[in-house]
């Protein structure tokens, strides 16, 4: 069974006179000691469907239909009681901006000590030890615990937020943009620093990022996200090196790389439609060069076999992978 | 293009129903100080033999020690109070633009000083300076609106140093800048229009303020005695309390709802110009 | 995409230092204790040659030096030392009639399109307003440069975004409108900050072409400045590499890239993740991060985190030295 | 720490350099002889010509003002014109009762305002929102004297449970902790009036709005995916980091907290700094009102230092070096 089973979930926000469709219909599993990665850009609603599992959201969300079924619960049925609980003893998150995810005017060790004792019956000394030997554990020195936020650097903050969010053994971690503000020697460092402790805990994970290189290289599992929906979905490989959806052809085909051979890249004109009054039929299908007059209708979820969905009319369609659909 | 602007400011500015009604007393209250001499029932300086009577039919707030009419002395007193109003907040709001872009946007040694300044002002009570200075130098209205006003101006200059200290590293401004802008240019095209708004907030607040720093003097015998206003009827009626309560409560109240609605005016055009204080929504979920 | 390499270029940085003093801030400023003021050299000792219709990258993390090379480059910093030459003037402390002739011919595109645009001004104004400083064309005329720039930087067609607001745009589209102010005036030389680091990543090749198209058509010489290797790659023919406000590699983007020399470039380039999962990439461990910029560490500011760090490292500044075909490190072991 | 309460201390000589300055030169400007200014305009010929000779008022102008700061610096602050005793004297025998009042008021401001503020944001938008905001911005509006008025008009002389004058009943004889309770009794109504229509509504809106702002923050949201209460949220991690505006807000309203102070003291007869005021104004006595002048900005620039040392200890971001 998997750990974590989205099933049609649809989460709206209600705004005065409409409502915005940020998470429409998103099926997704993840096992126990998997990695998926979600890649979208902004707006694309990936932040509200990590806020939706844990239950986090502003007070004009609403859940509009479709299941979470985190390790045989529905979490939407759940009391908000033993939500709070579940809250990262089971899942746990990795903040996208170190700086802000930790209050300026507690020690570092102390927060990460707070998140353990909320959850577990211990001292004060015994969760101090904990935080010492996790702070060690993520390469920080025991003795900074006793600091301040602002007498740490941004690795090391984001070293203190992998510590905290490792805390409580928790079965998933969500991580939302876990180096975008980094630089990239330490975002390679913390993205290492991830992966070693997941080999170490076996914990499953859920990296969200706009940066396809990341995704590529830290997940074995990926989701395309646009409009508010999943619209490819795959195992790593072969969503890289086959994808079936014309969006995420034109994402691959959209940034240089510093290895092989140069391409010229090619945008994806225009922008994604409005999440309040989204189209009819396919939601890609004003930017799409390979629309036709069927993507008038929403397509199905297609499967490709080996894990492989798109939703894309064409997905199937030999042509479409013949077809130089990017670049000029 | 600016009448589609004040379309949509007015727009939002009518979600908020208290910042109506604080434009509606604003709009009564001036039509109150215009038609004064029509409106009111009688001459507030005539002295009548009936002193301290009660309100009645005759004279609705009743009347003073002197025998005058209280009504007619609080519908008069409309006028100074909101002259010193506009008067006090038109000479802060002047100095403060000028004296704080200066500093806020070249920076250096004038800022330096400017800041030196502001914490010394912050330490002086200003309310017992501008009594010392009346003191000394009497009691004229309009010298005591430019001295309350030339000591209310800090405020908005440092208002205004901070919004063009963050507006002058902006990246708009940064392009205009570049392009061979003159400083004046980018001054009264970029970064005034962009940091105006917390000034006039500031601005609408401080005209209350000047109402009951004014009624403050004329309450501790600093008023004009030339003139009718609000603060000199309860200077007077301190010493009547106990047998005249009239005299007291009408006029504090005016000079509580003229002070209210620059108030809510004020939190009204922030509510507007200030996305920040409406309601947190989640709507495109990044 | 060789670099034509002429013999005077169109900018000749020799030499350029920018000291930032370090402001005491809050309750410091109540020392009694006053230290020797202490600076930021946010660049320090950095010289170069961008020849005309170059692309020039400036790359590095930041605090690095580069934006604020860019700045000094477009005049909106002045040097604390050292000389920037473009066509025969120095544009150090350059100042009145013309600083202003200059700014005409030296443009910036700015990081964030969300920042750049004057929120209060439609379209029209923002495009109008360098026309209207240096006083360019008839009323007619201005309108004219208007439309036609909107649809060279492909906002077609123009009347329907004139009067619109930056927050009506798409972060691409306001872009656009940044590169389109920025070449309104027919500038020779363009600061490109970043331009694409805070676009959605399938709009940015957009904006990158729409640059080399300028630059092929129009010969218009970049000065690029990102922290994005692979961004460069594409982008430039030659590249400073920096670091703590030093330039630590420079040569042609290929060489520089194929066969980096300084450790520093090593570990930049270890570091950058590829877009194919089953691509194994070899890393270099990375030791700590970078210095505090008040306080740069001794000799080579680099040699804290170095691998090949020697003795010399931590007492010697190294110089750059030429390692053959323009290909410039500084580094004691090069 | 030591050193920069040290260095906070010298930083007010300038200060009090410039009120001085200010006082001398206001005297200099005002229309008249400045020796029938300080000697007052009733004084016999004789005493004007004492008080030149005092002042050294016939000297050239620098050396007056030399001989003004040296004065002031030996505690010299002139005669009242109207005790004929030491002004300096009779400003400190009035502090305690000023600051008992500010302090008092200042306290329970405090303290209910930011925790009113809080309840209202974290309502936002409720109906006990819309009442708090509406009832602060009423009082905020209201004269404080005035209010003190009505207080005085109800309370006082109409149900008469609290008495409408000074700050003790001499006529009842009392001493020990009755004399206490005669005190808080007669403290009751000035405190409600400084707090209610003065200090309570600012620190009202100063808490609901930095209340809002760090709802917002990231942190509050890591707060809560860490899975504690909402109760732990809010009191431990918001309201922390809410009080510091707020406390820095304080400061910068101490000159303003001490002209409502003086406006409530005039009021309710309350013996202390503002009720001196009052009659010195009234009696046209300018030693005292210049006495009054420097000494009101010192005591400002003292608890602007308390404040700041206040604000180090609540946030840790605060260096002393």
């Amino acid at each position: 069974m998997a750990l974590l089973s989205l099933d049609n979930l649809a989460m709206y926000y209600a705004l005065e006179s409409e409502w915005v469709k940020a998470v429409d219909g998103i099926s997704l599993s993840l096992d126990r000691g998997e990695t998926v990665g979600i890649v979208g850009e902004s707006g694309c609603g990936k932040t509200s469907l990590i806020l939706s599992i844990l239950r986090l959201l502003p007070e004009n969300a609403r859940f509009v239909g479709g299941r979470i079924v985190f390790d045989g619960m529905d979490l939407l049925k759940l009391p908000e009681q033993q939500m709070r609980r579940l809250r990262w003893r089971r899942i746990s998150m990795i903040f996208q901006n170190a700086m802000n995810a930790l209050n300026p005017v507690f020690r570092v060790g102390d927060q990460v000590a707070e998140a353990l004792m909320a959850h577990e019956e211990l001292s004060k000394r015994e969760a101090e030890t904990k935080v010492s030997s996790l702070f060690e554990l993520v390469g920080l020195p025991g003795s900074r615990m006793n600091n301040y936020p602002h007498e740490f650097s941004g690795g090391m903050k984001q070293r203190a937020i992998i510590a905290m969010s490792l805390v409580c053994n928790p079965d998933l971690i969500i991580a939302d943009e876990p180096t975008t503000a980094l630089d990239v020697v330490v975002q390679d460092q913390v993205l290492r620093q991830i992966k070693e402790m997941q080999q170490e805990r076996d914990f499953a994970m859920i990296v969200v990022s706009h940066d396809m290189s990341v995704i590529a290289e830290t997940c074995e599992k990926v989701a395309v996200m646009y409009s508010g929906r999943v619209i490819e979905q795959g195992n790593s490989v072969s969503l890289f090196h086959d994808p079936r959806h014309p969006y995420t052809m034109g994402l691959l085909s959209s940034f240089p790389t510093l290895r092989g051979e140069k391409k010229r890249l090619s945008s994806i004109e225009g922008s994604p439609p409005d999440l309040s009054s989204l189209p009819e039929g396919c939601l890609f299908q004003p930017r799409c060069p390979y629309a036709k007059t069927i993507c008038e209708k929403r397509p199905a979820m297609m499967d490709l076999g080996g894990q492989h969905f798109s939703e894309c009319h064409f997905a199937d369609d030999p042509q479409l992978r013949k077809t130089k659909l990017w670049g000029r | 293009m600016a009448a589609s602007k004040l379309v949509s400011f007015l727009r939002t500015y009518k979600q908020n129903d208290m910042a109506v009604l604080g434009l509606v007393i604003l709009g009564f209250s001036c039509a109150l100080a215009v038609l004064a001499p029509v409106i009111s029932p009688y001459d507030p300086f005539e002295q009548t033999n009936k002193l301290f009577s009660p309100p009645n039919l005759e004279h609705p707030f009743g009347t003073d020690n002197l025998g005058r009419d209280v009504l007619s002395r609080v519908v008069w007193g409309t006028r100074v109070s909101l002259l010193f109003g506009f008067g006090v907040a038109g000479i802060s709001l002047a100095l403060g633009i000028v004296l704080g872009a200066i500093p806020g946007y070249f920076g250096g040694l004038v800022d330096d000083l400017f800041s030196r300044f502001f914490e010394i002002y912050l330490m002086i009570p200003t309310l017992v300076l501008i009594i010392l200075i009346i003191s000394i130098f009497g009691t004229n209205l309009f010298f005591i609106m430019i001295i309350v006003g030339v000591t209310l101006w800090p405020s908005n200059a440092r208002i205004t140093r901070a919004q063009v200290l963050a507006l002058k590293s902006r990246a708009f401004v940064q392009a205009s800048v570049g392009s061979g802008a003159s400083h004046l240019r980018v001054i009264f095209t970029h970064i005034l229009p962009n940091g105006i708004y917390p000034v006039i907030v500031n601005s609408t607040l401080q005209m209350g303020n000047a109402i009951l720093t004014e009624a403050s003097l004329s309450f501790l015998g600093l008023g004009d005695v030339n003139q009718v206003s609000w603060g000199q009827i309860l200077y007077v009626a301190q010493f009547h309390v106990k047998t005249a309560w009239w005299m007291a409560v009408f006029s504090g109240f005016a000079i509580m709802m003229l002070v209210l609605c620059f108030n809510l005016v004020g939190d009204g055009i922030n509510f507007v110009m200030n996305p920040r204080l409406r309601r947190r929504t989640g709507d495109a979920g990044s | 995409m060789q670099p034509r390499q002429g013999s005077n270029p169109l900018i000749d940085v020799r030499k350029l230092k920018k000291y930032f003093p370090v402001r005491v801030t809050g309750l410091q400023r109540f020392s009694l204790r006053r230290e020797g003021q202490r600076f930021v050299k946010a660049v320090d000792d950095v010289s170069f040659q961008i020849s005309r219709g170059e692309i020039f990258a400036l790359a590095g993390e930041s605090g690095c030096g580069k934006t604020t090379t860019g700045k000094l480059l477009s005049l909106l910093e002045t040097p604390s030392s050292g000389s920037i030459i473009y066509e025969g003037e120095d544009l150090a402390n350059m100042k009145g009639r013309r600083m202003k002739h200059c700014r005409r011919r030296i443009q910036m595109i700015f990081q964030d399109p969300y920042e750049s645009l004057d929120p209060r001004f439609t379209v029209m104004r923002t495009l109008l307003e360098p026309l209207l400083v240096h006083n360019i064309g008839t009323h007619s005329e201005r309108n004219e440069l208007v439309s036609s720039i909107l649809e060279k930087v492909g906002l077609r067609p123009p009347r329907d975004f004139l009067m619109r607001y930056p927050h009506e745009l798409s972060g691409g589209q306001r872009q656009r409108i940044a590169v389109a102010r920025a070449m309104i005036l027919n500038p020779t030389f363009i600061v490109a900050d970043e331009p694409v680091s805070m676009l959605d990543v399938s709009v940015r090749a957009g904006i990158l072409n729409l640059m080399l198209q300028f630059r092929e058509e129009l010969g218009i010489t970049y000065l690029f400045i990102t922290h994005d290797l692979a961004v460069a790659r594409y982008m430039s023919n030659k590249i400073v590499i920096m670091y703590l406000g030093r330039m630590v590699e420079m040569g042609s983007t290929d060489e520089v890239l194929a066969q980096p020399i300084h450790f520093y470039t090593k570990l930049l380039m270890s570091a950058v993740p590829t877009p194919d999962p089953s691509a194994g990439r070899v890393r270099i461990k990375g030791i700590s991060e970078v210095a505090d910029p008040v306080n740069i560490p001794s000799g080579c500011s680099f040699h804290p985190r170095c691998q090949g760090r020697q003795e010399i490292c931590a007492q010697l500044i190294p110089e750059m030295v030429d390692v053959g075909k323009g290909h410039l490190v500084a580094c004691h072991k090069a | 720490m030591g050193e920069y309460v040290i260095r906070r201390i010298l930083e007010m000589i300038p200060v009090v350099l410039i009120v001085i300055v200010f006082n001398f030169t206001i005297v200099h400007l005002a229309p008249g002889d400045p020796a029938v200014i300080l000697a007052g305009e009733r004084a016999t010929a004789e005493y004007v010509e004492a008080t030149r000779k005092r002042y050294g008022l016939d000297r050239p102008i620098h050396e007056q003002l030399i001989l003004y700061l040296m004065s002031l610096m030996r505690g010299d602050f002139g005669d009242s014109l109207a005790y004929h005793r030491p002004v300096l004297e009779l400003i400190v025998e009035k502090i305690p009762a000023t600051l008992l009042l500010v302090l008092t008021s200042q306290l329970v401001s405090m303290v209910l305002g930011t925790l009113i503020g809080a309840l209202s944001a974290k309502k936002y938008g409720s109906r006990t929102d819309r009442l708090i905001s509406f009832t602060s911005v009423i009082l905020y509006s209201m004269p404080v004297f005035w209010f003190g008025l009505i207080l005085i008009l109800v309370f006082g002389i109409t149900l008469r449970w609290f008495p409408i004058w000074g700050i003790t009943s001499p006529e009842m004889q009392l001493s020990g902790w009755g004399q206490v309770v005669d005190i808080l009794w007669h403290l009751f109504l000035p405190v409600v009036t400084l707090s209610a229509a003065y200090l309570t509504p600012i620190f009202v809106r100063l808490s609901r709005s930095s209340v809002m702002e760090v709802m917002k923050e990231d942190f509050i949201m890591a707060a809560r995916a860490k899975g504690l209460t909402e109760n732990v949220v809010f009191f431990k991690h918001a309201l922390r980091n809410a009080l510091l505006p707020t406390v820095t807000q304080a400061g910068l309203l101490l000159g303003f907290v001490l002209s409502g102070a003086l406006m409530t003291e005039t009021v309710f007869g309350w013996p202390g700094l503002g009720r001196f005021m009052y009659e010195s104004i009234f009696r046209r006595d300018y030693p005292t009102l210049m006495g009054l002048f420097i000494i009101t900005s010192v005591c400002v620039a003292v608890a602007s230092l308390i404040t700041d040392i206040v604000y180090a200890l609540l946030d840790p971001r605060v260096v002393y070096k």
